[in-house]
């Protein structure tokens, strides 16, 4: 299945990396960023399912194997164990393969070579094998899609020791982020959350004085409440934070942007301030990065909580069908009802158990 | 010696019909099908193409049945340009058109038994059709409003499968399962030629041979995977590939539904007679786009599409039908009210569709219940009661 | 690779379901459970690598092809996902599929479909489809083993919504779970602790009486901390408990059983008397069970918190060579270093920060 | 027609050498290479067989070379045994034996370059040996020292693969890069009968077809994986499985010596020419367990392993030189020496090799170091500072 799709990407006349900051979407400045890193590094190699010609099913390839041509941008066999694990064999011979998995859901039959292989080898090799691949996967909800297009698998990959994961929630960070992906030496998972590609915002297109891929960012200050979110839900928590303003509340927004490693120090600090946190992800509850985050600062903070952080999820069922997507989603409404509850202010819970 | 033949075993003997090359020649100039032969029965023309082995399968093809079959080819196009429709009007999110592989899907899909089961791609809406599934629950799905849209008991056919390649698996498992049972029944994988390449497909290859497994691996070779030309799965004829698996395979013209009837019964008809599994390779044609997201006009070269214009599935039977004499106006009127009725009857049912009930988000997930989704599950019904208009819409933002 | 087996099964001659406690290996409580199933269920087959003529690299399935036929005890080909996918079509037709994982680090071929199949068929079908498929993995550490032979992928399935993971510690649990697991008409992921295959200890063949699959046991009691552990590890942490009595300190050990669903109940009862809680599994932190066991007892019992909840866990490395391990895996010392953090005694991060 | 032939497409048009049936007829009384012809030189007695295909690839092979060849295959068993001794002396956990395998590793891995790269499983020690991997290096997996050996740029070859099939999608990815590279390096997979059921094996078949890459499929039927014959793994010789995917395929007598050397040049060859992957099947058995932990008595028919005694890889070469008169006592003294001072090196190096020092638990799990890593490790280092003996062995009871 494809989903709906615009042509909205860099094109040829591409700002090059010194041109300052040019308005890009979020597709177009991965579309930058991955131009730019074939550009730079002739080891950067792309590979994936519908890639070349087509562009990618959300364009974010477009016009890529055009200028770098065929051996560069490869349209692969309909394997996904398969270009994983060709990337894998790349790799030994000093290549920097940048692979899309078409979507979040089609990640699984290259699960094995991921866990097994891309996460391990160095660790395996005292060292002596890099696994500098970068995994493209557009990922969560809110598109309306049909079944397998629209999960969170972050879970599954954070816990996966060897693997990094980074995900970016506005366009600078498309490009910035995926190009320190690509140049990093360690396999990373890139997630991009495919409800923002269509999000507009000016790119600087340099990696100069861009922090650091690990680096967690506050993208709204206040003394409140922290809110922790990371990809398609950094934008909900910023118009949540906008809501409680006016209710007098000062909601302090992070967007984790590094999901392994985390950049706790940048969370606890805020913590610490507000004594109060909430966590929001897209994905399933049950053993989701929202835990992590909760038990760690809890290990952290813990004389400086207020309240047990409270975790705003998806629910621990299957994605539901997209007529039903809007209740599984946390959304402006949920996020600030779990404002309210670690604020102990009236909410969905009030009087209830736990 | 190198090889590229596969030699036969003893394993799996089989009959080698030294066969000529009658069927062929008609599509040997076109590189989808080039170095190979395709049983044929019906050229595009709309003339019998003879064919002593494959004959006597349709022999009971007489004219009402050719009508019937002319009517379901009609049908399906027919809701297949609807189901487009609806989804250009804003009713389903997505639609997959089948457009041009009308004749692999009715052909195969109707020499099955009731008791026989079908485990299929999301394409295979005209094999739905045949197998009977309602037409409101074919659209289900693509309208969102569920995950998939039949019971697959009621029509011994499986939900849409989504993910490339894995339902060959299922109808392997399956048909292992019916031989336990001491039926006769046979599984029918449904799969493109872009699924050949996943290890899924293989394995299932691997397990029904060697269980014996009375399965029919049925490939709608339509030339592209998305955007991606056959030829970037496989360097060969797909039908080539199962033999190294002790695999019987043939390679039929796709658009020629009596063709597709008589290879796909001499698979059951192998199936039922314990003789383990068949990959059929319906070469055809994809005439629309991948998806109705998908824009083919960025991979499509227009010449290659108007070669298989020519070789249109309907068209041909409808020649054949004029040829003789079967196509009086009584006929042409009948089979467009039972298409445009059906066309309506999926539209009305299409935008009868309303979001499901909230909490039905909860439902199903687990046979038994589960303390910690229940605790969820009351504690969202906690959350949408806090709303005055009690149903929870104004709560509703999660997509935004 | 198989790892050292030895031939302690029950027999030919079993226990009936009716005869009364007799002594039983773990694995032959396994294999007991396995039989009966057979017996009772024609519903029931086994499949699997090596399960058939050899009864399985540990011998969890000896004798069973022989009493029960080629038929009903399946040697496969070598494919997981392969085995699991066939699995899937075998419920379709009514069957009960028991699959065997030779081990932890072989499933992975099988994730996709397990994750997007087996999980989701009865979500995606409204209830229509069952898939009571039961997948035995023997998983964790402790026995030298090579690399992927000792892994603890729990938290990849208990995040994954719509199937039940649980898993035994003790010889009857291993008999009682295992019945009620492949009786149960949900998928369950049956982890199998295989460094404790070797253990012995009365059985008693029967489900009458027995606890529900979901419940949680209180195996020691204790006042002064809660202690969770699962699998491989109660037996451990029981030991922990006899040496924090040495000095002084009651220590509760609960046995979690149920991975997914949790019985938090009984988790939350204790720390409610506890305030402080451990919580130790060899899977890797980051992400772990542990993450969710601490959020969600946060969640509920912040006020009786008296420390933050402490994880004694494998590190966040991929799982080292062999005459590593004891380092990687928790042992009673750490464990016990983990008891003096929550009671605030001195321990290995006095005086650090976090 | 069903089709159980794969017909030969223009892609890969290659000349079919009509060969008569002169190398096989030896093996085909047995059930595991019945029904197909397998190349050989040497046969079972010592005595040549002639080929005219396969000859010339060996015509370099002189009495010092075979000479060579034969203290491989006696070192190499030399090894095997004595690994087996350290593992049932306690000093390694365990260890996977190719007894019965010399001449299919030896052959194959003697004929490659040094920029050949090979990407094996667990069981291939001799070539490893072949390649030049230090003795001490071999063990320390199975002694449980480290996650692998050596350092694979430094011999050409990756360390041992656990996951069956998972490597040879590796030497399909290498063998890409390499032709990107303008090089006319081969990439070599080894693995067995068993992987062949993989979805990874066969998607490495896709591909390297697609790809047209320099990889050379070796798969060693040993005629078991564990305790599962290679007839549940397919139904059909496994050199037939590949054809079907445009690949050829060689089926060779895998205790002949000469005969994988000439198979396995022709391919890599092939593959230097810019023609593509060649699947080759050596055809072999697996004398002694699964690895020291198996129990085959379980599912071995000794009369089976008998019939595969009488084709020892080894002795056949023996033979060969006694004919030639190659065999002088110098020569077999010399040979002795060199598997006695092999097994003393590997002996002594492993019992040299210690448990490494603990919180390299924490290295080489990133590139560059991770904040989250570093404070575990930090924790950890304080933990054990806690312990008088300051190394920290009195805390370790992790695996009690
Ligand atoms: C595992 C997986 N990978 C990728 C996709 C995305 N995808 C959906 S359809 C498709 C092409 C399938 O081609 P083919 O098998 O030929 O079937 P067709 O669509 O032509 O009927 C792809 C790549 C998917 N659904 N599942
Ligand atoms: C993915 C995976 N599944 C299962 C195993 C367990 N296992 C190890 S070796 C083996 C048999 C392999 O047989 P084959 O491929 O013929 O190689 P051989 O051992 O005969 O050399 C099995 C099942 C594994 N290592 N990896
Ligand atoms: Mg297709
Ligand atoms: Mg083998």
């Amino acid at each position: 299945m494809t989903a709906p799709t615009t042509d909205r990407t860099a094109g040829p006349s591409a700002p090059s990396p010194t041109a300052g900051p040019t308005t890009l979407t979020l597709a177009g400045a991965l579309n930058l960023g991955l131009r730019h890193s074939l550009e730079e590094d002739p080891a950067v190699v792309l590979m994936g399912e519908d890639i070349g010609t087509l562009g990618g099913v959300f364009r974010v390839t477009d016009g890529l194997q055009r200028d770098f041509g065929a051996d560069r941008v490869m349209d692969t066999p309909l394997a996904e164990a398969g270009i994983v694990g060709v990337a894998v064999g790349l790799c030994y011979r000093g290549y920097r393969p940048v692979v899309e998995i078409q979507f979040d859901g089609f990640v699984y039959p290259a699960f094995d070579q991921l866990v097994t292989q891309v996460a391990k080898l160095r660790y395996r090799t005292q060292g002596r094998v890099s696994m500098p691949i970068t995994v493209r996967i557009p990922y969560g909800g809110g598109i309306g899609a049909v079944e397998h297009h629209s999960e969170s698998p972050e879970a599954y990959f954070t816990h996966t020791s060897g693997l990094r994961v980074v995900t970016c929630s506005h366009p600078q960070d498309a490009y910035t982020l995926l190009r320190q992906s690509i140049a990093c030496d360690d396999p990373v998972i890139f997630l991009e959350p495919k409800r923002r590609y269509w999000t507009k915002a000016p790119v600087e297109a340099s990696l100069d004085g861009a922090p650091p891929m690990e680096a967690a960012a506050v993208v709204v200050e206040g003394a409140d409440v922290t809110l922790v979110a990371y990809g398609p839900l950094v934008a909900t928590a910023r118009d949540a934070a906008v809501a409680a303003a006016d209710d007098g509340i000062a909601v302090e927004v992070i967007d984790l942007r590094s999901l392994s490693p985390m950049d706790l120090a940048t969370v606890e600090a805020s913590v610490r301030r507000t004594g109060r946190l909430v966590i929001t992800h897209e994905a399933q509850q049950h053993g989701g990065l929202g835990a992590e985050i909760a038990a760690s600062i809890t290990e952290r903070c813990f004389e400086h909580l207020e309240a047990p952080p409270v975790r705003v999820t998806g629910f621990d069922v299957p994605y539901p069908p997209a007529k039903l997507e809007e209740h599984f989603l946390p959304g402006l409404d949920r996020i600030l009802d779990g404002v309210d509850r670690v604020l102990g202010r009236p909410h969905s819970l009030t009087g209830r158990e736990g | 010696m190198l090889r590229s033949h596969v030699h036969p075993t003893a394993v799996h003997e089989r009959r080698e019909t030294a066969r000529t090359a009658a069927a062929s020649g008609r599509a040997d100039h076109d590189p989808a099908v080039r170095g190979d032969q395709l049983v044929q029965l019906l050229a595009p023309d709309g003339t019998r193409t003879p064919d002593p082995e494959y004959e006597p399968w349709v022999e009971d093809v007489d004219a009402d049945r050719l009508v019937a079959l002319y009517e379901d080819l009609v049908v399906v196009r027919r809701l297949d340009v609807e189901a487009t429709a609806l989804q250009r009007q804003g009713q389903l999110g997505l639609w997959p058109p089948l457009l041009g592989q009308e004749a692999a899907q009715v052909g195969s899909a109707r020499v099955l038994r009731r008791d026989d089961f079908v485990f299929s791609s999301y394409r295979e809406n005209a094999v739905a059709y045949c197998r009977g599934v309602d037409l409101t629950d074919m659209v289900k799905v693509w309208r969102g409003t569920a995950n998939s849209g039949w019971d697959p008991f009621a029509v011994g056919m499986a939900t849409p499968q989504i993910i490339i390649g894995a339902q060959t698996l299922h109808a392997t498992g399956w048909a292992i399962g019916a031989v336990k049972d001491g039926t006769d029944a046979v599984a029918v994988a449904y799969f493109g030629d872009g699924a050949t390449s996943q290890g899924d497909v293989n394995e299932a290859m691997v397990f029904s041979a060697s269980f014996r497994a009375p399965v029919v691996f049925f490939c709608q070779n339509n030339q592209w995977a998305i955007s991606e030309p056959v030829g970037l799965q496989a360097v060969r004829p797909l039908a080539d590939r199962a033999p190294g698996f002790g695999i019987p395979s043939v390679r039929v013209d796709g658009n020629d539904v009596l063709a597709v009837m008589a290879v796909t019964r001499q698979a059951l008809d192998r199936a039922r007679r314990g003789e383990g599994p068949t990959f059929v390779e319906a070469v055809t044609y994809r005439m629309g786009p991948h998806t109705t997201s998908d824009d083919p006009t960025r991979y499509v070269d227009p010449a290659d599409r108007e070669v298989w214009a020519a070789r249109d599935p309907l068209l041909r039977v409808e020649r054949l039908l004029e040829r003789e004499g079967l196509l009086d106006d009584q006929v042409t009127t009948a089979v467009k009210q039972a298409a445009d009725s059906a066309a309506r009857r999926m539209r009305a049912g299409c935008l009868g569709l309303t979001a499901p009930e909230p909490l039905s988000l909860f439902d199903h997930v687990y046979a038994t219940p589960s303390s910690w989704l229940e605790r969820q599950r009351s504690q969202y019904a906690a959350y949408l009661a806090m709303y005055e208009d009690g149903d929870g819409t104004a709560a509703q933002d999660g997509a935004r």
